[in-house]
């Protein structure tokens, strides 16, 4: 039956019925979409979380040492009568970088687009390994409720930063944790072990799932950008699990991998960890860039510019990720010789990155743009993207790195590309699948809203940064009217905390439209956006199963305007008299 | 001042060297910044969706991708070996000056201690004296530190003299300098070391050379009333 | 036919990897493993180079003879794999039985003369923290046969690295008695042996990895 | 019936005396501890960084004398106590002040259970770090004035030291005991140590840099015996 069905654009309901009872369908689910909805709002509330320990970091920078309003709930070895303390701010520090990036970005990116889309989009029923995603999922929520089981430790959680630098990170006697490190340490392992599941999914659907057509160059750019990143977690994640194994038995078992008097090397954790880092940085951006690409291709009814380039600059930025972990260790006392391959190396990522960027620029240039929910996100994602690789160059560039590294312009930098970058990203396109997902639009007006009030105040904190750090500002200071030279920059800091509760604030917005949408929003139909790709050929939602016959691919993801046809987007399945007749298929499937 | 994007102003040899690299990156990147926004500004105002306007069929330009390509990589090679030197000259192994006055610097949590080589110019004899969060130096005299950790990971940061270097527990690492201006400047720790890392700060005292002897003769003769 | 496209990859799909799904993710998989072996066996190498002192000299603390006899059987249950694997490709089922248990046995030897080992190693004095106090060990570096300097992490490394490949032996040995077991159902056929490539696969690999760490961290 | 608002406190005096019966009768040892010779010279402090308490103090007092009698000793029994025998820790808890970036007291007892209170009385930020061996150790910070924090501890250890990395020259001893039969000398060198069964006992005192002494006392039932020690420069290190 398969042979003949893809020709028209609504390919039929699932002909079967479902009768999978409740656990199996939406719990121990081993369906990519519901999965993906599960790793949907897992991350979600992991980044209110993240969210919300930035707010108290904010709190006490902008008013240092006054009590938090409402902190007195917290107990005493945190904030007695409101008031941080320090050692339970430095945990902040690292619990809202551990889960924005772990628990938060990452699994949004992957865990929840990496397996929504993949088999939708290149036309596969499932993940190639069903059974193994739905375990990829529940052992990421274990590593979640481990992660937030630090925060009861005696000694209190992680507070050496996400980086959690040896020897701080493993030596109670310096940092007062121990627990809560090891702790961390267990997660990050757990985690580990989950990314990598999903993972080798999503490789080897890629790889041996395609539907007759989707050739490697009919790939839509998401997709792409998801197999190389699933490639990099892959081959990062591991290195990072050893590292963290390392730093679990010096706390545990009594080894010296990162103690000095002992003949460890303090260097060689910074070592381990940023040649996992750095690859993890793209992990959490170029997923972020696939999903932009599709949006603006949409967005401006024209073929995506330089498909070809594109693809290529994801494959540089992938392959240049493994060889530049040595620009967040130029100050470490790292060779100053290694110092200066590793500035050539960082400072040639700006030529992917500007192919990019210089290619969604040419997406719109005369192009028909819509506006709308997601197209504003992804417009500001390149807007944002744009100063945050900008302002890379300059701590690319070794002399100036010396001045600003540890300050408040890295803090900015890496905000204007995991905030202004991957989350407005994120935010279009979750608006952009929501109706795949759930089968409802979410609520444009409110969408408008959002993005605006985000947009502005999302600025008005991180842009400021930059000044921060450049007048010297340090990172990760508790208290910085300490230094005589920060106490001229707190009007700064005051602005920016009241910047960033407004920012935080209007995520509330963006919270309700999700929730209400999803019961109230308007039904979608099955391509409320009138784009190409395969998951808007089947309704919204799709049934279990996804395609009722296996579609056949004709053409690229991105054949907006094309001259002659009759609507402004031209399907990868649509059959046209000039495309040849399917290849026939084996029979038995 | 605080929200201008001009660097403060900076107090050693080096400072002028990475402040104009700063400069130079700063208009490079502010070029590029104007460049890409405004023609995504216009592109949005100008492109939008109109009754009866359509996009154009086009899926890219060789042309194009080559220019903005080989742009971009010779602006950033440039920028890199414009950067190579100073580096070199702040960090690399051979470049601190021979005439140098020796120091070590010890970090620990949350303290700085300063070991001077007393009158003999020499550390490791005995009238060397160790103080607490107070750097004294000559002006225009470069100077040599050994910095060390006792514990942690610490970093040497004196933002006006733009420098910054880790003090790695198990290493010793050689980091020079050369104020330029007399004064008082404030140096901090700059990598995260434990709760008091926001406390780790000492005071630097750049002195003349008379007033740096002064100040020396007075140290020995408290020391050896210590004694 | 449905039991011989088992084999092929998914006959749908645009030209993939042309292999089946399972073997795709078994090779998938070991991409992963060799990034964390390397990054245990690179920390080991350049601990050892940047050591503060010379390293240990091989067969002081180690018993190298009981160690080359555990590499040899490693190897011999490799070659069993092989021969499992060629048995099943001919269809039969009894040396298909046959050499999956003879694996099996090997591979359980191995680990239980690595606890051994361990055991051995730990009532010598020879720790994850270094060289006990008291200990027998602990008279050889009084001695000065064992360099003190570096002993401490010479335990960390010697039983980080060959601690995680024991797991991981022990992980390929619980599911090669799963295969068996599915084995003796007559689970296998010539036409979807898919169990029996993937674990040896796996097998193979983990072979591979005690050879080296053999090398490294015994011999050199 | 004037006198009914005393009953009670009649009944608390009651349970208390019964309660802590053994302690009460029991007798009791006192003593004095002198130093002979002349004391060694005490490290300087360098505070002048540290404004909050700049020129507070210019000397660490690791050894306090005056007019021959030695501050900051320790003296507990060491040997013995009725084997297997339980004391309840009191509710009032040890205080440690922190006050011109220095501990007072610097030399401080708790018995297993009872609370140790940590006060900062200075405007700048102290953490604690204690490091014990067989106790539960922990790192806090005292960033305000005013604040306080009590801890506990588990297992009999003498002695711990308890430490502010902040200001690297604040170190304080801290003794924890399984029994309450402890003091520490004042600054005429005086002790008690109250609510000893009659018996013979083995005294130790002890001190952060001279060392320790020991001496045997017979305390009679219901009476008091005598422990006098004496530390001179060169004794201990």
């Amino acid at each position: 039956m398969a042979t003949t069905a893809a020709t028209f654009d609504q390919v039929g309901h699932a002909s079967h019925v479902d009768d999978r009872s409740f656990i199996r369908k939406y719990i121990f689910s081993t369906d990519h979409k519901i999965i993906g909805i599960q790793f949907l709002i897992m991350s979600l509330l992991f980044l209110a979380l993240g969210g919300a320990l930035a707010m108290m970091m904010r709190w006490q920078l902008g008013f240092p040492g006054r009590p938090l309003p409402g902190g007195s709930v917290l107990p005493e070895t945190m904030a007695p009568g409101g008031v941080l303390l320090p050692e339970f701010y430095n945990s902040l520090v690292t619990m809202h970088g551990t889960f924005m990036v772990f628990f938060a970005i990452m699994p949004l990116l992957v865990g929840v687009f990496g397996n929504f889309l993949i088999p939708l989009k290149i036309g596969a029923p499932d993940m190639a390994f069903p059974r193994l995603n739905m375990a990829s999922f529940w052992v990421a929520v274990s590593s979640g409720i481990i992660m937030l089981a630090g925060f009861l430790a005696e000694g209190g959680h992680a507070g050496a930063g996400w980086t959690a630098y040896a020897p701080l990170s493993e030596t109670p006697e310096y940092s007062g944790v121990s627990l809560g490190q090891q702790l961390w340490c267990v997660s990050l392992i757990v985690l580990g072990l989950s990314s990598m599941l999903g993972a080798v999914n999503y490789i080897a659907t890629v790889i041996n799932l395609r539907a007759p057509g989707m050739t490697w160059f009919r790939l839509p750019l998401s997709i792409w950008a998801l197999f190389i990143t699933a490639i990099l977690v892959l081959l990062a994640i591991p290195i990072l699990a050893g590292g963290v194994i390392m730093l679990l038995f010096d706390q545990t078992i009594g080894t010296h991998f990162f103690q000095p008097a002992a003949g460890g090397q303090v260097l060689l954790w910074q070592h381990l960890f940023w040649f996992f880092g750095h690859p993890e940085v793209y992990i959490l951006i170029l997923p972020a860039m696939g999903m932009v690409s599709d949006i603006i291709a949409n967005g401006s009814r024209k073929p995506i510019f330089g498909y070809h380039s594109m693809v290529f600059a994801i494959m540089g930025i992938g392959f240049l990720g493994w060889i530049v972990w040595g620009h967040h260790m130029f100050q470490s006392g790292m060779n100053p010789t290694l110092g200066q391959t590793f500035m050539i190396s960082t400072l040639l990522i700006a030529v992917p990155s500007a192919i990019k960027t210089f290619n969604w620029l040419g997406t719109m240039w005369r192009g028909n743009l819509h506006f709308h929910v997601p197209m504003m996100h992804s417009v500001a994602f390149v807007a944002m993207f744009v100063i945050g690789g900008l302002s890379g160059v300059f701590m690319a560039t070794t002399p100036v790195d010396i001045y600003i590294h540890d300050t408040y312009f890295i803090v900015a930098h890496i905000h204007y590309v995991l905030f202004g970058g991957s989350l407005f990203a994120l935010f279009g396109a979750i608006t952009y699948w929501y109706p795949k997902m759930f089968g409802r639009m979410m609520n444009p007006f409110w969408g408008k809203v959002h993005f605006w009030l985000t947009f502005v105040f999302y600025n008005l904190t991180f842009f400021p940064m930059h000044q921060l750090g450049l007048h010297g500002h340090m990172r990760r200071l508790y208290d910085p009217t300490q230094y005589e030279f920060l106490r001229a920059l707190q009007p700064i800091n005051r602005f920016i905390s009241i910047s960033a509760f407004l920012l935080f604030a209007s995520q509330a917005i963006f919270a309700l439209n999700f929730i209400l949408s999803w019961f109230r929003g308007r039904k979608a139909e099955a391509n409320p956006w009138r784009d190409n790709t395969l998951e808007w050929s089947v309704p919204s939602p799709p049934p279990h199963g996804n395609f009722a016959a296996t579609p056949t691919v004709y053409r690229g993801a991105y054949e907006y305007s094309v001259p002659g046809a009759d609507d402004d987007y031209l399907p990868q399945h649509r059959r046209l008299p000039t495309d040849p007749a399917p290849a026939p298929q084996p029979a038995g499937h | 001042m605080p929200w201008s994007w001009l660097l403060p102003p900076g107090a050693s040899t080096f400072a002028g060297k990475i402040d104009f690299l700063y400069y130079v990156i700063l208009a490079v990147t502010g070029i590029a910044f104007v460049v890409v926004e405004a023609a995504l500004v216009v592109f949005l105002v100008k492109y939008r969706s109109r009754p009866g306007r359509a996009a154009q069929y086009v899926h890219g330009s060789t042309k194009a991708e080559i220019v903005w390509t080989s742009v971009t990589a010779v602006t950033v090679v440039v920028i890199g070996l414009m950067s190579g030197p100073v580096w070199n000259l702040v960090k690399g192994r051979h470049s601190v000056p021979a005439d140098a006055m020796p120091l070590a610097v010890t970090a620990s949590q949350f303290e700085w201690h300063f070991t001077y080589p007393g009158p003999d110019g020499r550390l490791g004899t005995a009238d060397d004296f160790t103080l607490r969060n107070q750097l004294h130096v000559v002006v225009n005299r470069p100077a040599v530190a050994l910095l060390r950790s006792e514990d942690v990971i610490h970093s040497f940061f004196v933002p006006a003299w733009r420098l910054k270097q880790d003090a790695v527990p198990g290493l010793g690492i050689r980091v020079w300098f050369q104020p330029t201006q007399v004064g008082s400047f404030e140096l901090g720790c700059a990598e995260l070391c434990g709760l008091g890392h926001y406390r780790m700060r000492a005071q630097v005292t750049v002195h003349t050379q008379e007033d740096y002897d002064r100040w020396m003769a007075e140290q020995q003769t408290q020391n050896v009333a210590m004694r | 036919m449905a039991h011989v496209a088992v084999m092929e990859p998914p006959a749908a799909a645009e030209r993939g990897a042309g292999v089946y799904n399972e073997k795709l993710g078994m090779w998938i998989f070991l991409g992963s493993e060799v990034m964390f072996f390397t990054a245990l066996i690179g920390s080991y190498i350049i601990l050892r180079v940047g050591a503060p002192g010379p390293w240990a000299p091989p067969g002081v603390v180690l018993n190298i003879p009981v160690t080359a006899f555990n590499t040899f059987l490693l190897i011999c249950s490799s070659v069993s794999m092989v021969k499992a694997f060629a048995s099943i490709v001919d269809g039969d089922q009894q040396k298909l039985k046959f050499w999956l248990l003879a694996t099996i046995l090997c591979g359980a030897t191995f680990v239980g003369i690595q606890v051994y080992e361990y055991a051995h190693l730990i009532h010598r004095g020879f720790l994850p923290s270094g060289i006990r106090e008291g200990s027998e060990l602990a008279e050889l570096v009084a001695r000065g046969t064992l360099p003190a300097a570096t002993a401490g992490i010479y335990g960390s490394t010697f039983y980080t690295m060959t601690g995680f490949h024991g797991f991981h032996v022990t992980c390929g040995v619980i599911c090669m008695i799963w295969v068996f077991f599915k084995a003796l159902r007559g689970g296998y056929s010539a036409t979807d042996y898919r169990g029996v490539e993937v674990i040896g696969l796996y097998w193979h690999f983990v072979d591979l990895v005690w050879i080296i760490l053999f090398t490294i961290v015994y011999l050199v | 019936m004037r006198y009914l608002w005393l009953v009670p406190f009649g009944m608390v005096l009651g349970v208390l005396g019964a309660t802590g019966a053994s302690r009460q009768q029991g007798g009791s040892i006192a003593g004095t501890v002198k130093f002979t010779g002349a004391p060694p010279a005490n490290p300087k402090l360098d505070m002048s960084e540290e404004a909050a308490c700049k020129g507070k103090y210019s000397t660490d007092p690791v050894v306090v004398v005056s007019n021959g009698a030695l501050q900051n000793v320790l003296i507990y029994v060491k040997g013995g106590l009725p084997a297997g025998q339980k004391y309840s820790p009191p509710a009032t808890p040890a205080v440690v002040d922190q006050e011109g970036c220095l501990y007072h007291p610097r030399t401080v007892a708790v018995m297993v259970g009872q609370p140790l209170e940590i006060r900062n009385s200075d405007p700048v930020l102290h953490n604690i770090k204690v490091v014990p061996k067989k106790n539960r150790g922990f790192n806090i910070s005292q960033p305000t004035k005013g604040m306080k924090t009590t801890r506990t501890f588990t297992v009999e250890e003498i002695t711990i030291p308890v430490q502010c990395n902040v200001h690297g020259w604040m170190h304080a001893n801290l003794a924890v005991f399984a029994h309450p039969f402890f003091a520490v000398s004042g600054a005429d060198g005086t002790f008690s140590i109250k609510g000893l069964p009659p018996g013979k006992y083995e005294i130790e005192a002890w001190h952060e840099k001279l060392g320790t002494q020991t001496l045997t006392v017979t305390v009679p039932a219901g009476g008091s015996a005598t422990a006098n020690f004496t530390f001179s420069a060169k004794a201990g290190g």
